[in-house]
């Protein structure tokens, strides 16, 4: 596994981008473990300070130093996008193999149930969600509804893949060397499904996040954890665009699109993989 | 034993008119592959020639390098693929023009007016999402010209030479049976009375039923426009069958080329003799041998005559430098030290 | 039953209808309709099933090989009824006594996974290796059996070998567990001709020596003529013919085998005019040899 | 001729034509892909509806109790009052009798299209209010879709047509580098520019205010200003999407054997790109449509709300602030039928597209 990496490291150019930029945003965020402030502390320092020395992201209305309160954002809105798609991994793995591999019955209404899921506009649920939850609404609760309702785009792509796995030949021939159909699975297919299961799962982060940062921003989430959205939330309450304190928004926006563009450029440099054809090339077997 | 030369029916002009000369033909794959750059020699100098009116078959097997060859002699030429040197000249409307040489507008002009194609019977040859007569309007009508219906109605009378129905235009490719669909891929080839056509394994994708059938009406339209066909298959029994001249290839190489009678009647070259005689035939159990090891690997061919580490008669010449193609009989060449060699006289009938 | 021990495979009148269609127009495609064949234990043969694409004789091995189970009829392998195979331990019976070959040899190995993978599997389930060494000894006994050796095989990728070597160890492979009946759909039709005989040299060789039983499945009648024993000629599901190799290819009756027989294009026709209405034209004679 | 014996498929030999006429094949292959398209809209209406009512009926909170907590919190109202509100919002929420009574007043107010009066705006009902912002959001919709769908694959196809022009390549690198922001995003970062640095166009609502309405030049022209920004931010989101989906397409089918014939065939590489390629790249890019018009309709009614723009977004964030109940389910309801509506649509032309479309 580490070699494979160390190989796409060395020559996937999207996968180098992708890995730098991810990883800025990781070290940044771990930064938060070492922030002077407490989160949610507010007027620990003077208000609406431009970024200088003391403070490099200069200093909110409320009293937060924007760098150290970036740290917190950038790490909550990870680890939520990061829950939400592990989370929607399990079902659309779970849906796209079984209806893979059943095929039939089982495959026919799983996938008509599936392409509603595709159709059905998912943010007037959210906010109805909201609505009805109002201060009830958790972190963790607004990760499980969206796993619920984001897992059906990647559950067709990886049933495609587990549908052709299925009737490759040397999935039989496997059968007829004595493997268990588990056996098969792990060692025979995991290799072709793990770079559509990386691809989804990068997808997925970019989605979650980016709703995440929508919803908190209009208020409909737990506005007390600091998170990239609600920064721009409470940035807004403030009214700083107009004010002209531009750096509390100018920061978070710019560390999120970062980081949308690095889980982006991780995810295409999964493409070259999930098409076989171009890994045999890579592996020399170009027939002459 | 080669048979007498049977006296030919048709009254052959004094110099039968040579319209496809290729000469000392190469083409390499060069591919770079992190950091590891390998060069393929699929054609490494071929020289051939075909006639008006006469089929030329080109017989080999996997990676023998005879699809890239009519890839090359007909310009489509796509990387990795690398013309690295030779000549592809065809006889044109009394012209001879190097194809290699001609501008974009000129090859245009030429394709499917002079010089037509037809692919391996797969699935998809023709546009799936378009009436077959759209594929018929585009290669064409620009050479033929006439106004819409009057060229249609010609397209219709052409399709009865294949035995197939006007209403066949109107039909989508996915509602054709295999053997349907080559046979409008004939009809497409030939409508234009081209001087040349090239097919790439027309049949191999058809049932041995249907497969008959179509080479009889491949030949049917063939010698009616009188155009000149290189017919490249693995089936020694189609070249048999359907070809004139055929020409043996051999990792990038010809080895043997002549008569397709003489080829298969009298095999000079150690390959083709095996490749012939090791062919089951009905009615026919003697024991039959395979020949060992595996086709070379084109990237790092071996030195000589790249036959040699599978020849049964290889001496120390062959490992070490290529032979040249020899006159054995009149029109039948071999490229072998031990059969052919070049020094010994050969008596010229 | 008569028979004082169990045909080796008895195949009973079966068949097989596809249900196709969406919901609305559901209609059955009969793709094998009621053909039967047997195979005795204690002879050794090859028995050839003939037919073009779309004649059902894919299907029928599927059948035989327990991948699908027939719509009507009976498959008995040693007197057990194969459809009724359910446990675990049951398939791997069946499994060690009756294996496949497949037709694409590049695409019947996964190509990031190193061959020997499977002979040290099909070592360890069927043949009861224990070790790492046991593996290598057994894996290496079955490609012998096939002109090869382990070392010429270990560690290789598919892609760095020949269709012809690949095939041989697809057949070692099914060799490890020194099975009684063979079933190949079509083992040559993807090798270069000049492999080909080698491989099928080989198949003579297992009935021969050891004694394996074969149904080799092939639309080419010459490789069929050459090395089996009886045939059974099908055309779009029915069987049409069947009976000792020689006698029927010889001279057929049915008159779809007659025209298989017919359209086969053989080496042998070259000079002779085509047997169509369009005879083909002589072949130009050249007054002067072109010597290049 | 000796007859061609029985071709390898069950057909009769020398015409060897299906055995359905050509034209009677079409037509009901046709009507049962209608038939399943229809299916499957209204399971997706069925399944849509059905999470909205799960969502609503299954919170701890009473919304009733929430709304007469809010009345009631400035200055005191007399206990008898509370308890008439309280009955009359149970009965205007549906909420009365047993779930599965609310279960059928749910069904029968989308039947009906009558989602009660809406709070908010007292006592203009929630459908008209609906009616009145709809069409701004499906006007918005449909234009930037188009335009973001023809635009992303046409260049998207040049792009994998013609590989070397550097134009297309830059191009590329600017649509991938906006598709991953999200709409949100994008469209604040276009309100400040366009709001604070270059302050050239209008930045909120979706006409002149003193604009008098109806079918006049100056009305129009002020929608279509008011319009430029939320439209540009959805399509340079969009754009990137197509353009990569269509661009990997296209160098998928430069491969195919009908267009390396075509080349062979001297036909010229308009023609060839247009007629061959583009044309059967758009296939599945017409099933990508009717797959991602979910997640377009999310971004546009977010970018709404962003530009201020009167579409049911800006309805839908303001019913929730204040509270607005009925305004809300009324919103989600009609977005799930809507947008299913438009895919299907979509996916009754796609058989125009691709004849092989067959009743499998």
């Amino acid at each position: 596994m580490f070699t494979t990496a160390r190989d796409l490291f060395r020559y996937n150019r999207e996968f180098r981008a992708g890995i730098l930029l991810t990883g800025f945003i990781v070290a940044f965020a771990a930064l938060s473990f070492v922030s002077p402030y407490p989160p949610q502390d507010t007027f620990v320092v003077p208000p609406d300070v431009p970024p200088s020395i003391a403070h490099w992201f200069g200093t909110t209305s409320r009293g937060q130093d924007v760098f150290w309160q970036l740290t917190f954002a950038i790490r909550n809105t990870m680890l939520f996008g990061f829950a939400v798609a592990i989370l929607s991994r399990l079902i659309s793995i779970g849906v796209g193999m079984w209806s893979g591999y059943k095929g039939g019955f089982v495959d026919r209404v799983l996938m008509s149930i599936n392409d509603t899921f595709i159709v059905i506009p998912l943010f007037p649920l959210l906010v109805l969600f909201y609505f009805v939850m109002r201060d009830k609404m958790s972190w963790p609760l607004l990760a499980l509804a969206m796993a619920c309702l984001g897992w059906s785009y990647d559950a067709r792509l990886i049933r495609s893949v587990a549908m052709s796995l299925k009737s490759r030949e040397f999935t039989q021939q496997s059968v007829f060397s004595g493997m268990r159909t588990s056996e098969i699975v792990l060692q025979e297919h995991l290799p072709y499904v793990l770079p559509i299961v990386f691809y989804t799962t990068m997808n997925n982060m970019n989605w979650s996040i980016g709703l995440e940062v929508t919803l908190s921003v209009l208020g409909f989430t737990n506005i007390d954890t600091p998170t990239i959205g609600v920064m721009i939330y409470w940035a807004n309450q403030h009214t700083a665009m107009v004010a002209g304190i531009w750096w509390w928004i100018f920061f978070p926006v710019l560390f999120v699109v970062i980081l949308f563009i690095g889980l982006f450029l991780l995810a295409i440099s999964m493409n070259e993989y999930i098409d076989p054809r171009s890994r045999l090339a890579r592996m020399g077997g170009v027939r002459g | 034993m080669s048979a007498a030369a049977p006296t030919s029916a048709v009254a052959t002009s004094a110099v039968p008119e040579r319209v496809l000369t290729v000469r000392d033909l190469r083409a390499y794959y060069r591919t770079k592959y992190f950091g590891i750059s390998r060069e393929v020699r699929a054609v490494d100098g071929v020289s051939l020639h075909v006639d008006r009116n006469e089929i030329y078959g080109l017989a080999g097997e996997s990676s023998c390098g005879k699809t890239t060859l009519i890839k090359t002699i007909v310009r489509a030429i796509r990387p990795p693929l690398d013309v690295v040197g030779g000549s592809v000249t065809f006889h044109f409307a009394g012209r001879d023009r190097d194809i290699h040489a001609l501008s974009e507008r000129e090859l245009e002009g030429i394709r499917w007016r002079h010089l037509s194609y037809i692919l391996q019977g797969s699935m998809n040859v023709l546009n799936p999402v378009r009436r077959v007569r759209q594929s018929f309007v585009d290669f064409a009508h620009r050479h033929i010209g006439k106004p819409m219906p009057e060229f249609l109605h010609q397209v219709e009378s052409h399709l009865s030479r294949v035995r197939l129905e006007p209403a066949t235009l109107d039909a989508y490719p996915h509602e054709l049976s295999g053997g349907m669909r080559q046979r409008v891929t004939i009809a497409l080839a030939t409508v234009c009375r081209p001087d040349f056509i090239v097919a790439d394994e027309p049949t191999t994708a058809l049932d041995v039923v249907v497969q008959k059938d179509v080479l009889g009406m491949l030949r049917e339209v063939q010698q009616e426009i009188r155009s000149s066909m290189i017919l490249v298959t693995h089936d020694i029994g189609v070249h048999a069958n359907v070809t004139d001249r055929l020409g043996i290839m051999y990792a990038g190489r010809l080895v043997e080329e002549g008569r397709t009678v003489d080829v298969i009647r009298d095999p000079r070259h150690p390959y083709t003799s095996h490749l012939v005689t090791s062919l089951p035939r009905i009615g026919d159990v003697t024991q039959k041998r395979g020949l060992d090891g595996a086709p070379p690997n084109l990237a790092a061919p071996p030195t000589g005559c790249r036959f040699h580490p599978r020849c049964p008669l290889a001496m120390a010449a062959c490992r070490v430098e290529h032979p040249p193609m020899v006159d054995v009989a009149p029109g039948h060449r071999v490229a072998c030290w031990v059969t052919a060699p070049p020094d010994k006289p050969v008596a010229l009938q | 039953m008569s028979a004082a021990v169990s045909p080796l495979l008895d195949v009973d009148r079966v068949g097989m209808t596809y249900a196709v269609g969406g919901l609305l127009r559901r209609r059955g495609v009969t793709a094998v309709d009621d053909v039967s064949l047997r195979l005795e234990s204690g002879s050794p043969e090859i028995l050839a099933i003939i037919g073009e694409s779309g004649s059902g004789k894919t299907t029928l091995a599927r059948m035989i090989l327990n991948l699908a189970k027939p719509t009507a009829g009976t498959i008995r392998f040693r007197g057990a009824d194969v459809i009724a195979i359910r446990s675990i331990r049951q398939r791997m019976d069946f499994m060690r006594q009756v294996q496949p070959i497949f037709q694409n040899p590049f695409e019947a190995f996964n190509p990031l996974k190193a061959l020997d993978h499977y002979l040290f599997i099909s070592a360890r389930r069927f043949a009861g290796a224990r070790g790492r060494d046991d593996f290598e000894a057994r894996a290496d006994k079955a490609l012998h059996q096939v002109g090869l050796s382990l070392a010429e095989v270990k560690g290789r990728y598919p892609h760095e070998l020949s269709g012809g070597q690949l095939q041989r160890i697809a057949i070692a492979r099914a060799l490890v567990s020194s099975p009684s009946l063979i079933v190949a759909d079509e083992p040559v039709s993807m090798v270069d001709a000049s492999l080909r005989m080698s491989i099928v040299n080989l198949f003579k060789a297992l009935r021969d020596e050891l004694g394996v039983s074969i149904v080799y499945i092939t639309h080419d009648l010459a490789t069929a003529y050459y090395i089996s024993n009886r045939v059974l000629i099908m055309q779009r599901g029915k069987a049409v013919e069947s009976g000792d190799a020689r006698a029927v290819l010889d001279n057929p009756q049915h008159p779809y085998s007659i025209l298989l027989k017919s359209a086969v294009l053989s080496p042998d026709d070259a000079g002779r005019p085509m047997s169509r209405a369009g005879s083909a034209r002589p072949p130009s004679a050249h007054s002067i040899s072109n010597a290049e | 001729m000796s007859a061609a014996g029985p071709s390898q498929r069950a057909r009769p030999p020398g015409g060897e034509r299906r055995a359905a006429p050509l034209g009677g094949d079409h037509t009901t292959a046709y009507a049962i892909y209608v038939g399943k398209r229809l299916l499957q809209f209204m399971l997706v209406v069925f399944i849509g509806i059905n999470l909205a009512f799960v969502i609503t009926h299954s919170t701890p909170i009473d919304p009733v109790e929430q709304t007469v907590a809010t009345a009631t919190a400035f200055g005191s109202t007399s206990p008898e009052a509370v308890e008439m509100m309280r009955q009359s919002l149970r009965e205007l929420y549906g909420l009365g009798g047993s779930p599965w009574a609310q279960y059928a007043v749910f069904w029968k107010r989308i039947a009906v299209g009558d989602f009660g009066p809406s709070l908010s705006a007292f006592p203009t009902p929630v459908s008209v209010l609906i009616n009145r912002a709809l069409p701004w959001t499906i006007g918005l919709l449909t234009v930037s879709t188009l335009l973001a769908w023809i635009l992303g694959n046409l260049l998207g196809g040049l792009a994998g047509y013609y590989r070397d022009s550097k134009i297309l390549r830059i191009a590329g690198i600017v649509a991938m580098g906006v598709h991953p922001i999200p709409y949100y995003i994008v469209a604040f970062v276009f309100l400040i520019v366009f709001g604070y640095l270059w302050p050239v166009l209008p930045i909120t609502g979706g006409s002149q205010m003193n604009v008098q309405w109806g079918w006049n030049a100056t009305f129009i022209l002020s929608v279509l200003r008011h319009s430029i920004l939320p439209i540009i931010s959805l399509v340079l989101v969009g754009i990137g999407g197509w353009f990569m989906g269509m661009r990997s397409l296209v160098s998928n089918i430069v491969t195919e054997d009908y267009v390396t014939y075509a080349e062979l065939a001297g036909v010229n590489r308009r023609r060839i790109l247009g007629a061959y390629v583009m044309r059967n790249a758009l296939v599945p890019q017409v099933t990508g449509l009717a797959m991602s018009l979910g997640s377009i309709f999310n971004g546009a009614i977010i970018t709404e709300q962003v530009f201020g723009y009167p579409g049911i977004g800006t309805l839908l964030i303001s019913a929730v602030h204040t509270g607005d109940y009925s305004l809300v389910i009324g919103i989600a309801s009609v977005s799930i039928i809507a947008v299913s509506f438009c895919v299907l649509v979509i996916d009754l032309l796609y058989p125009l597209l691709d004849p092989r479309v067959k009743a499998t």
